[in-house]
């Protein structure tokens, strides 16, 4: 409820987003499952910002399926070694450590036999290489790691157990995901530049009528998702860890981020499909986010997976 | 509703399944329409349960309970698709009592024991609207889902001005009105005035202007409650029929087609959920808030609400087509509940005035 | 092509739709499948009017799936008994004949072991009890056969392949279920109405900018819709049989005859809820369409089972 | 097209596939950026080929093909996201020259040659418009796809009004504008005229209104072929790697969601090519009728042709995200085509007040 009030003002007021990875998943989960002398070594640097965290889950052949996992981790003396390769990295560029998903036991097959390792990124071995998206930028990596050595103490929780905390931060990633604060402050931003942006017809675009209902409709469904997140936030400050119903906000709150650029696109016309260097002023950043936006209703549990879990579980269809 | 204390939550607790109790005990859905008879026992029984009672002040006789619980019993009603029209003797008259104690408290005992029972006439602009001259009515009200029933209308005329804006009182008895079947199977009325009916004048100007626009987002409460209750049982009833029914050797519910239309239906449904509890919150709020709730609320019972009903139609099959299961008319009811205190989207031109900044264009 | 203009004059001539069974699915089978002496017995009343068929392929346990048929054909002297139930029977109260798909063969599972029946409704055993739908209308029924006795002739084609032949049926009945000029004349019946009716703000529905904004994208969808379905007429007439494109019109097509309706109960508001013996007028019949409407993406084949028909068949994922 | 003799149809599939051959043997898709010397040899072997000879009357040195020849190589060419603008040249300047034949013949040879190139210039509302007065060009052009390259300019100047309009031939040479990179990598320019450009007027007043008119619908109707060849090659390309490609131990082309969501997009796909197919028959016909035509397409590629690309991406995952895979790439020249020549939002508009009959209301 504070994050949702604190996150409520920062987007407000424009600031610079938090590191995700490390203040809302990494953290929780060395809280929740690491050992003392893992919370006194990292909690501190997760909290001041000192150390930047990215996440080793996700593989080439792993996206949605965690349970494809091939990195594997071998025990040697006084530790282990991490050889495979993952995928999606966002910021690993910029990361000093990382939360590495590996196959511990490769005679079990899919969720068991998987565990957590803090890896250095700098240790040898770590190799990444961009990897460019859609939108011309470089923010998500391949991470090829070649036999790095990891201590014992890096291991988080006990081995093979790493599925049952990955799945906890999966959810804590889904509830993230709904981006409300963000997709707030996106749609007021757009409604004032639509109001003082000309459209086709020589009109303000706000007085467009087709793009006054989309608002509309946008307004009305951003509206319902944030009741909707103030919902699952209430029952997590009644104890309750966050359950199935947090697999909708991730569903709603994707869609409604791709609605709100898409409608941006439709706003701006003809200047949004120009080239950032040449366009800038009130289109500037809408065109490339509306571009990675795609990425919403896929990462962190496609929405079909997520609709499944919801059906599932939640509705217990079978 | 957001914060409320473990007492008041265990008071809503025992309220709901009270009511749960006694609505699939007695009045229990079933595909054959009622009699009149019927109607007027389920009132009676429904007065004695102190249902309308409840949301009385204190010092009218009542228990002084709030919008919540009031919404809490409709949404109960809607479970089973009551035929009765509950929301303006739950939810608006006791309110509206509270607000203008002088002209309504002697109708307050009368409510309260299930004598007198209010039905809202709102104008209908397409007809021409409502007006109160020289303290004659005339003009033709917009269609009422409990007109019909009522002892007393509540009247709002001519609110699309301030000169004109009459908030009145009117005996039902000498009001003329034409019943209407509707499509879901309820009563209607097109209500009708002469000049000669007798009309108590409850607030004129901006007072009743401000009162009507109240009185208009609780009525869209309402009707939110209402629907939810009726997808949220029928979203139950089609998990067990899904889980139940095999084809092509498998049970329907183990599709993923299957499971990823119920998964829609499930978000539209719980959207509907938090803009009907938005809605809810805001009753005690400021207006303009309070009123882009109630908008916003009413849109997503025209688009997720029908959206929803049509997903349940769609993976139940034929069963669903047939006037005998339930579905179907879960489905009529929110067309008509769509249908009424302004359409779909005539609620998005209002939410976009409400939310969109001025452009300085010129209003045609 | 001729069929195509052929209704597209009957629809704007308000003419009332021809038996569809009879005409459309019946007479292909009969004239593809049957003997010389089912052709010269059945084609000739089908061609006139005389005789009224309805289509005995659903059953309570077979919607969409036809291969779970439980009513059985047992071979007697002389003939068949038929045994069994049929479900979503239209116009069965008014048939003279059913074409009757019943299982030969118990054995074999599916889709195999089934066969197609000539039955005269009048035959005994045969009971017939109205099923009111959603729309408070009795269209449909359940047709319960109780040993009823059809002779060798009534056989189509060879024992045991009726589900080839019931194939075919139905192939010709997704082309049709496109009702691409029942839509068109509707839309613009619509349209006039629209045009004179007044909106919730005392202005003519036509003139309230969301209405006229969804009325232009049912124009785009059936103007698109159109020029489909004079594809797969255009393959047919150079001599192809429809194929699994012709799943496509019966999806969009279905949706469309949705979208109209919807578009209906918005223009005419509070009036489309009154039952039609009180309302009358410009609202007359739209109520009971648009609620009977929610079928047609529910029949002959659900628009489910014609997505999965496309992925698999046209576009070959597996 | 709808119904064409059996040697035109052999005729069109040799075209085609003479066309795919040429596209896919030297200009098949990659993620690099190409360079200048590359297009300017694309364009040299592309005019040694005939296309922008083919649809020149036969009395310009042409071969009269119609306008579906032309669009079939448009529609080859946009299945390789074929960076270099083609559809002015051979879709709607020898339309042009056919139907202006006095003040362009002396184009064509240059035109069917390769060396002069047309682009074309539509007039910004946002900034003020193009004006032609006085002999005197002066104001903005709205983003040009083709201007950029081209050595002759087809200015569509003041056509919101009978008295101002002019339709123009500008040298490109004396004229400027600002270059700009395009969201999809291809490059455009937003032309602007200082009143000292040579400018041969083409037509002007309801001549030139009309024509516009024309070129308008020829450059949507090309856009679409383009979107509709981008798209169909996306789709097989799809369909690949959804076999290949392996999650929860099945091929990803298995699980009934990602199927629903590619018939979904085959049906798009589908309403899109009918909508270009209609547009193309209706070149050749009455002008209310091919604007219905072109406007219901361009709505499909705003629409239809954006959702279709955004469902590849979503069932491809990850891989569509990056620069290196070519759905992305699809996705964002469907974006820019959607932006050109009027945007999603207009062409509704235009087609509600094409198709829909009046009210008599005052427009604002």
């Amino acid at each position: 409820m504070q994050r949702f009030i604190f996150e409520a003002e920062c987007a407000a007021a424009d600031a610079p987003p938090t590191s995700v990875f490390g203040v809302y998943l990494v953290g929780p989960t060395i809280y929740s499952f690491g050992s003392e002398e893992q919370k006194r070594r990292y909690l501190p640097g997760i909290r001041s910002g000192a150390e930047f965290w990215c996440q080793g889950y996700s593989e080439p052949e792993a996206g949605s399926d965690l349970a494809a996992v091939r990195t594997t981790a071998r025990k040697v003396e006084g530790g282990w070694r991490i050889a495979g390769q993952k995928a999606w990295t966002t910021e690993a560029h910029f990361a000093d450590l990382m939360i590495c998903l590996t196959r511990t036991n490769t005679a079990v097959k899919s969720q068991a036999g998987l565990s957590l390792f803090v890896l250095d990124m700098q240790a040898p071995g770590v190799t990444i290489t961009p990897v460019i998206t859609i939108d011309g930028a470089h923010s998500v990596n391949s991470v090829f790691l070649d036999d790095v050595f990891v201590p014992d103490e890096a291991l988080i929780g006990e081995v093979d157990k790493g599925w049952t905390y990955a799945k906890f931060l999966l959810n804590h990633e889904r509830t993230n995901n709904a981006q409300v604060h963000r997709s707030r402050r996106e749609f007021e931003r757009l409604k004032a530049a639509a109001a003082l942006c000309i459209g086709e017809s020589g009109r303000p675009a706000l007085d467009e009528p087709g793009l006054r209902r989309r608002f509309a409709i946008v307004e009305q469904k951003l509206g319902g998702l944030e009741v909707t997140v103030l919902r699952v936030l209430i029952d997590q400050t009644q104890g309750r860890e966050p359950g199935p119903e947090a697999s909708i906000v991730k569903i709603i709150g994707s869609q409604l981020q791709q609605a709100i650029t898409e409608l941006a696109m439709d706003v701006f016309g003809a200047a949004a499909v120009v080239a950032p260097e040449a366009g800038g002023g009130e289109t500037a950043g809408w065109t490339e986010r509306h571009l990675f936006r795609r990425v919403v209703t896929i990462y962190a549990g496609a929405n079909e997976i997520q609709k499944t879990i919801v059906a599932r579980s939640t509705l217990g269809l079978r | 509703m957001m914060r409320r204390s473990a007492e008041q939550l265990d008071d809503d607790r025992m309220l709901r399944e009270s009511a749960r109790n006694f609505l699939e005990a007695r009045c229990a859905w079933m595909p054959e329409p009622r009699s009149a008879a019927m109607f007027a026992d389920w009132h009676r029984e429904i007065a004695e349960l102190g249902w309308f009672a409840a949301g009385l002040p204190e010092e009218l006789g009542g228990l002084g309970a709030d919008s919540f619980q009031g919404l809490s019993l409709i949404e109960e009603a809607g479970r089973v698709l009551l035929p009765l029209p509950l929301a303006t003797d739950i939810l608006i008259m006791p309110w509206l009592m509270r607000r203008l104690p002088k002209a309504l408290a002697s109708l307050a005992e009368p409510l309260a024991a299930g004598r007198a029972r209010f039905g809202i006439v709102r104008e209908d602009v397409r007809s021409g609207g409502l007006r109160h001259m020289g303290g004659k009515l005339s003009g033709r009200g917009h269609l009422s889902l409990d007109a019909a029933a009522a002892t007393h209308w509540v009247v709002l005329a001519g609110m699309r001005s301030v000169g004109d804006a009459a908030l009145l009182c009117v005996e039902a008895a000498g009001a003329g009105f034409q019943p209407v079947r509707l499509l879901d199977g309820r009563s209607g009325a097109l209500p009708r005035f002469s000049g000669s009916e007798a009309a108590v004048v409850l607030a004129t100007g901006d007072e009743a202007i401000e009162l009507a626009a109240e009185i208009e987002d609780r009525a869209v409460a309402a009707l939110l409650a209402d629907a939810y209750g009726a997808l949220a049982a029928g979203l139950a009833l089609t998990v067990d029929y899904l889980n139940q029914r095999k084809q092509f050797g498998q049970s329907l519910g183990s599709f993923q087609a299957v499971q990823h239309l119920m998964a829609d239906a499930f978000c539209d449904l719980e959207t509907l959920r938090s803009l009907a509890l938005w809605t809810a919150t805001a009753l005690t709020g400021e207006p303009t808030e309070r009123t882009r709730a109630a908008a916003s609320a009413k849109i997503a019972l025209g688009r997720e609400g029908l959206a929803a009903a049509s997903r349940l139609i769609q993976v139940s099959g034929g069963i669903a087509m047939t006037e005998d299961y339930r579905i179907g008319h879960i489905y009529k009811r929110l067309q008509v509940s769509a249908a009424l205190h302004g359409g779909t989207e005539s609620h998005i031109d209002k939410l976009a005035a409400l939310s969109l900044p001025p452009t300085g264009r010129n209003e045609g």
